[in-house]
């Protein structure tokens, strides 16, 4: 039997699913006999699929530096995703991947000091490399982590933002929720005005990754800090079918987001039309 | 193959019921112990003009052998007028799928009211029959559904 | 014509009484003139009206009515009826439109660009009058192909054995592409969401993977439209591949007209069609169909 | 280079068809498609161009990519065989060879798509040149020589006779096949035959149509030229473009439930569908206008600015012919300063 077609997925099984929030669930992965489907960078998107049902896309939410598992965090909003949620543990689940560029998170970022940006599930794909940047915390700078969601309770992985992240070394965690809520001490208001009251230097490479309209007003608060585009990478996601460069939906301009990001440097996306 | 064909032919028959009538005559046919064939399988609509021709030939594509359609007899609509505007609508559309070759006695329609359990059950016999005589469907086959 | 349809949609534009008219344009090909919304007096000039102006431009009033002020449209006969259809079903603005009926003497059909003789709809058109119209732009001068009978094909495939009607039709649908071709040009299938392309079944499928969705397909576009379908004969014109679709309307026309009285689709904006209306006591039961000859 | 006598053309396409699957025109009802040979089948060497393009034996229409059970907790996946039938496509024009080139530059691209590479490496492909060029034909300004087609085989069928030329080793294997028929002949012999083609075409319309105005066109300017606004106005947003087009890529995967499990398949897709971008959450193309755009900007430009400069255009007229709305991308071309 030849090599099969890259379309073909490989049978996996989920291990545990955790919640999130009221619509976001994360799911463990690992392959029918233990272990992870495939190696990954952070930023790469694998594509979940039970047959039936349908196939997406979804950025895998763990680190690379972790072995023993995928981790995708997946928020309901349509057909595949509405029965993800209803799935159980040992339910089989088919994968295949890995797919796109990553972050480049072994040159070029490799000693700066860090800004993460992120708004609702927009922190799914920025978690696998913040994880991947602690796990080798003497390559990096500084963290900052700018996060921000409607309500509290749509703030996703809470427990390891305030039991991890929060206690790792040169890191400061920056939380808020849109409208003010009983019990929350933290800020109030969207992730752009909080970002500009912070008094963040302007030398941090910036990640970014959110609903379209907070990066576009998260990229006009950066450019009026003084941030550069080409310091500003994001990940951005359309629909897509095949992964793999060819079904030839996902395309901005003649960039395919499968192939070609999803993860792009903001001065690239300028250069591409507006229709995404 | 073909020897086995007819012989073990045991067709897959759709009914579609309308909840006030039919349904309930279908229910009174089991009560009364009216044997009627097990290979007709029922599906309960709130009334026979909620019937889309689409339903009819999902049907079939899904394995149906044949597809027969109840409700109540006219002037006893439970909505008034439902089965009026059924009546055209079914004419209409076996009539179009006798026109695209589609044998005449794979569909058909009959009322049948609450009360008429022995109807329901000689109804469905007869129907049955007919496929029986007609055979597989072959003219409105999804091959995909046909398992291996 | 041409020059007085010119000239009546350049006063109209100047005035202001129209916001845009539209028409057909002048392309590379005389015999492929392309449906144009004309907003300015200095492209008039490329507004073109000849027996290759096979388009029906009501379709596009949907889309007109929902723009800001009063769009010019030329219609021929057969168009107004699909005009009037869609008034009657709310989906065009009637005062947003000022409808030119302009003469009509058959369209011909057009294969690689060539003229190959008469579109069959033409050749059994009997929709002769304007059935609605702001204004009338003749020309008594158009004489019409000699007429056949339009229920002619439906009689004669009536005629055949059942399997033989069926394999006509296998031949027929085998060759769908399911470009859509058919279904988007309709006047009458002007659904927002069509079932054919909802993601909630699969039966939005793009490809006719089996016969079966072939014949699904069109059977239940046929079905769709039955009652509504004015015999505008545009789905059977633009088929890329010359499938006979005005057969299986004209089938369900010929039918109502035997089964529920003559009706004909767009004559007026009032009475009820023959699917939202019924007779308690005359109505033929299903059963017809399987008796009849 | 070989001839056969055209009377010997049956026994040639039965000797064929002994070995492979024939694929050649065929007409029915007045429209001509490739379709399978079979003893008595008439082919239609006659028509220029056949409705649907020759790329549907490399790339189906639809195809089957593995059937996925979800049993239980299980899920089992039985991935389609791959295509293992050699055949030949007889008589295709080279406006659809060229379509073919852009097609393997997508498809045999890495990573590979196995079941299109194992569809190319059983199929052989005899082109025919078009003795006939229709108004609508425009290959020239992209380099097609359509009275000498490049393919395995080059074909003439000129006078009495049907000369075959092979070009690739594959080519020559089928050549072979047909040795008791061949008689040898000289390239002089289509000389002649071939000027009349190039004479032909020098009076077409769009033959001398010039490209250049496309060449290092800039994507944003393109793009938010405002040609776009109103050149889509009779779009009636259909996939004829598309379906008849050689170069035309683009597939949706789908699955279809069978009530034994799931069939995961592909189709051919049209960018002029709505749904063809549409997510939960949205549409980044949201009226014709945008969609419209993207079948244009993705053969005019997106598609050039990754291949070399090579556009996702063939000039084989298809649309051109078939539109119902009588656009096409001649005029296209043209509102973006081709002439």
């Amino acid at each position: 039997m030849c090599m099969p077609d890259t379309l073909i997925p490989e049978v996996g099984v989920i291990t545990s699913i955790r919640d999130e929030t009221p619509d976001v669930k994360t799911f463990c992965v690992t392959s029918a006999t233990g272990g992870k489907p495939f190696g990954h960078k952070p930023g790469q998107c694998a594509m979940l699929s039970v047959p039936g049902v349908g196939e997406a896309m979804f950025s895998i939410t763990s680190s690379p530096t972790n072995t023993l598992y995928m981790e995708f965090s997946v928020k309901r909003c349509g057909t595949l995703t509405d029965y993800m949620h209803t799935m159980q543990e040992g339910d089989g689940i088919t994968i295949r991947g890995p797919y796109g560029k990553p972050f480049p998170v072994d040159d070029v970022l490799r000693g700066q000091d860090l800004l993460f940006i992120a708004g609702g599930i927009g922190l799914a794909p920025v978690r696998s490399v913040i994880n991947y940047v602690f796990d080798k915390r003497e390559d990096y700078g500084s963290v900052d982590i700018v996060y921000g969601s409607r309500s509290a309770g749509d703030l996703v992985f809470r427990p390891e933002i305030e039991d991890t992240w929060r206690s790792r070394p040169r890191t400061n965690v920056y939380l808020t929720i849109d409208r003010p809520e009983e019990g929350w001490s933290g800020n109030v208001g969207f992730v752009p005005a909080y970002l500009g009251s912070l008094g963040l230097g302007c030398d941090k490479t910036v990640i970014v990754c959110g609903p379209p309209v907070m990066i576009k007003f998260v990229l006009e608060e950066l450019v009026k800090l003084g941030f550069k585009k080409q310091q500003i990478y994001t990940t951005l996601e359309l629909r897509m079918k095949c992964g793999i460069g060819k079904c030839g939906r996902c395309n901005i301009g003649s960039k395919l987001v499968c192939k070609d990001g999803p993860v792009f440097r903001c001065d690239e996306v300028d250069e591409l039309p507006d229709e995404y | 193959m073909q020897i086995t064909g007819e012989q073990t032919f045991t067709p897959l028959i759709t009914a579609f019921c309308c909840n006030w009538c039919s349904y309930a005559g279908a229910d009174l046919a089991g009560t009364s112990r009216l044997a009627y064939p097990a290979e007709v399988r029922i599906i309960k609509v709130p009334c026979s003009c909620r019937i889309n021709p689409l339903f009819v030939l999902r049907a079939f594509q899904k394995g149906a052998d044949g597809v027969i359609i109840c409700g109540c007899h006219p002037g006893d609509c439970h909505y008034i007028m439902g089965n009026y505007y059924a009546r055209r609508r079914m004419t209409l559309l076996f009539s179009l799928l006798d026109f695209m070759g589609i044998e005449r006695g794979r569909t058909h329609l009959e009322w049948v009211s609450a009360a008429e359990g022995a109807k329901f059950a000689a109804t469905m016999s007869g129907f049955a029959e007919n496929i029986h005589k007609l055979g597989k469907n072959r003219r409105l086959e999804d091959l995909r559904c046909k398992s291996s | 014509m041409q020059e007085q349809l010119r000239i009546l949609a350049g006063k109209m534009l100047a005035d202001g009484r129209a916001a845009r008219v539209l028409g057909w344009k002048r392309t590379d090909f005389e015999t492929a003139p392309e449906p144009s919304f004309f907003t300015a007096q200095d492209d008039l000039s490329e507004l073109v009206y000849n027996k290759y102006c096979a388009a029906n431009l009501s379709g596009f009033m949907i889309g007109a009515g929902k723009r800001d002020g009063v769009t010019v449209v030329f219609l021929k006969p057969c168009d107004t009826y699909s005009f009037n259809q869609l008034v009657k079903e709310h989906q065009i603005d009637r005062a947003k439109a000022y409808v030119v009926g302009v003469s009509c003497g058959g369209n011909a059909k057009v294969e690689e660009m060539e003229d190959v003789g008469w579109l069959e709809r033409c050749l059994v058109c009997t929709k002769h009058d304007h059935v609605v119209y702001d204004e009338l732009v003749l020309d008594e001068s158009l004489s019409r192909p000699e007429a056949q009978d339009r229920f002619g094909g439906v009689t004669r495939l009536e005629g055949l054995q059942s399997l033989e009607r069926y394999e006509f039709w296998q031949g027929e649908l085998s060759t769908c592409i399911r470009c859509n071709a058919c279904r988007n040009v309709c006047p009458a299938c002007n659904c927002k969401k069509c079932v054919f392309d909802s993601a909630k079944y699969d039966t939005a499928a793009k490809a006719n993977v089996t016969t079966f969705e072939e014949q699904l397909f069109h059977i239940i576009r046929a079905y769709h439209v039955a009652g509504r379908c004015t015999d505008c004969g545009e789905c059977a014109r633009v088929c890329p591949q010359d499938i006979k679709l005005q057969l299986l309307n004209r089938k369900i026309i010929k039918d109502i007209n035997e089964l529920y009285g003559e009706f004909q689709a767009g004559q007026d904006t009032e009475t009820l069609g023959p699917l939202t209306a019924f007779n308690a006591d005359t109505d033929a039961e299903p059963s017809i169909v399987h008796t009849r000859g | 280079m070989y001839k056969v006598s055209a009377t010997q053309l049956t026994d040639v396409l039965n000797t064929l068809a002994g070995t492979m699957d024939v694929f050649l025109p065929i007409r029915k009802d007045g429209q001509t498609n490739f379709g399978l040979y079979a003893e008595g089948v008439q082919a239609d060497f006659d028509t220029l161009k056949t409705v649907k393009p020759p790329k549907e034996f490399f790339l189906p229409q639809s195809e089957s990519l593995y059937k996925g059970v979800v049993d239980g907790k299980d899920i089992h996946i039985e991935p389609a065989a791959f295509a293992d039938r050699p055949f030949v496509v007889f008589g295709m024009r080279g406006c659809d060879v060229l379509g073919m080139e852009i097609l393997d530059k997508v498809y045999l691209g890495e990573p590979v798509d196995r079941f299109y590479e194992a569809r190319r490496g059983h199929g052989c492909v005899v082109a025919l040149a078009c003795g006939r060029p229709a108004s609508t034909c425009f290959c020239k300004p992209f380099g097609v020589d359509a009275s000498d087609p490049q393919a395995d085989v080059t074909a003439w069928l000129c006078g009495q006779y049907l000369y075959l030329e092979p070009v690739t080793e594959r080519g020559r294997q089928l050549t072979h096949k047909l040795e008791p028929f061949l008689q040898d002949a000289d390239a002089e012999d289509v000389a002649e035959y071939r000027q009349e083609i190039r004479e032909r075409l020098e009076a077409l319309p769009y033959n001398n149509l010039s490209l250049d105005a496309l060449k290092d066109a800039d994507m944003l300017e393109v793009f938010n030229s405002p040609v776009w606004d109103s050149v889509c106005d009779a779009c009636i947003a259909c996939g004829t473009c598309s379906y008849v087009c050689p170069t035309c890529q683009c597939y949706d995967i789908k699955d279809y439930n069978t009530g034994d499990g799931a069939i995961r398949y592909r189709t051919w897709d049209s960018c002029m569908y709505s749904d063809f971008t549409l997510m939960a959450h949205g549409n980044p193309r949201k009226t014709q206008k945008e969609r419209f755009r993207q079948r244009f900007m993705h053969k005019l430009v997106y598609h050039p600015s990754t291949a070399g400069g090579q556009l996702s255009c063939v000039g084989c007229g298809r649309c051109v012919n078939k539109c119902p709305s009588s656009l096409n991308i001649v005029k296209i071309m043209k509102s973006l300063g081709v002439s």
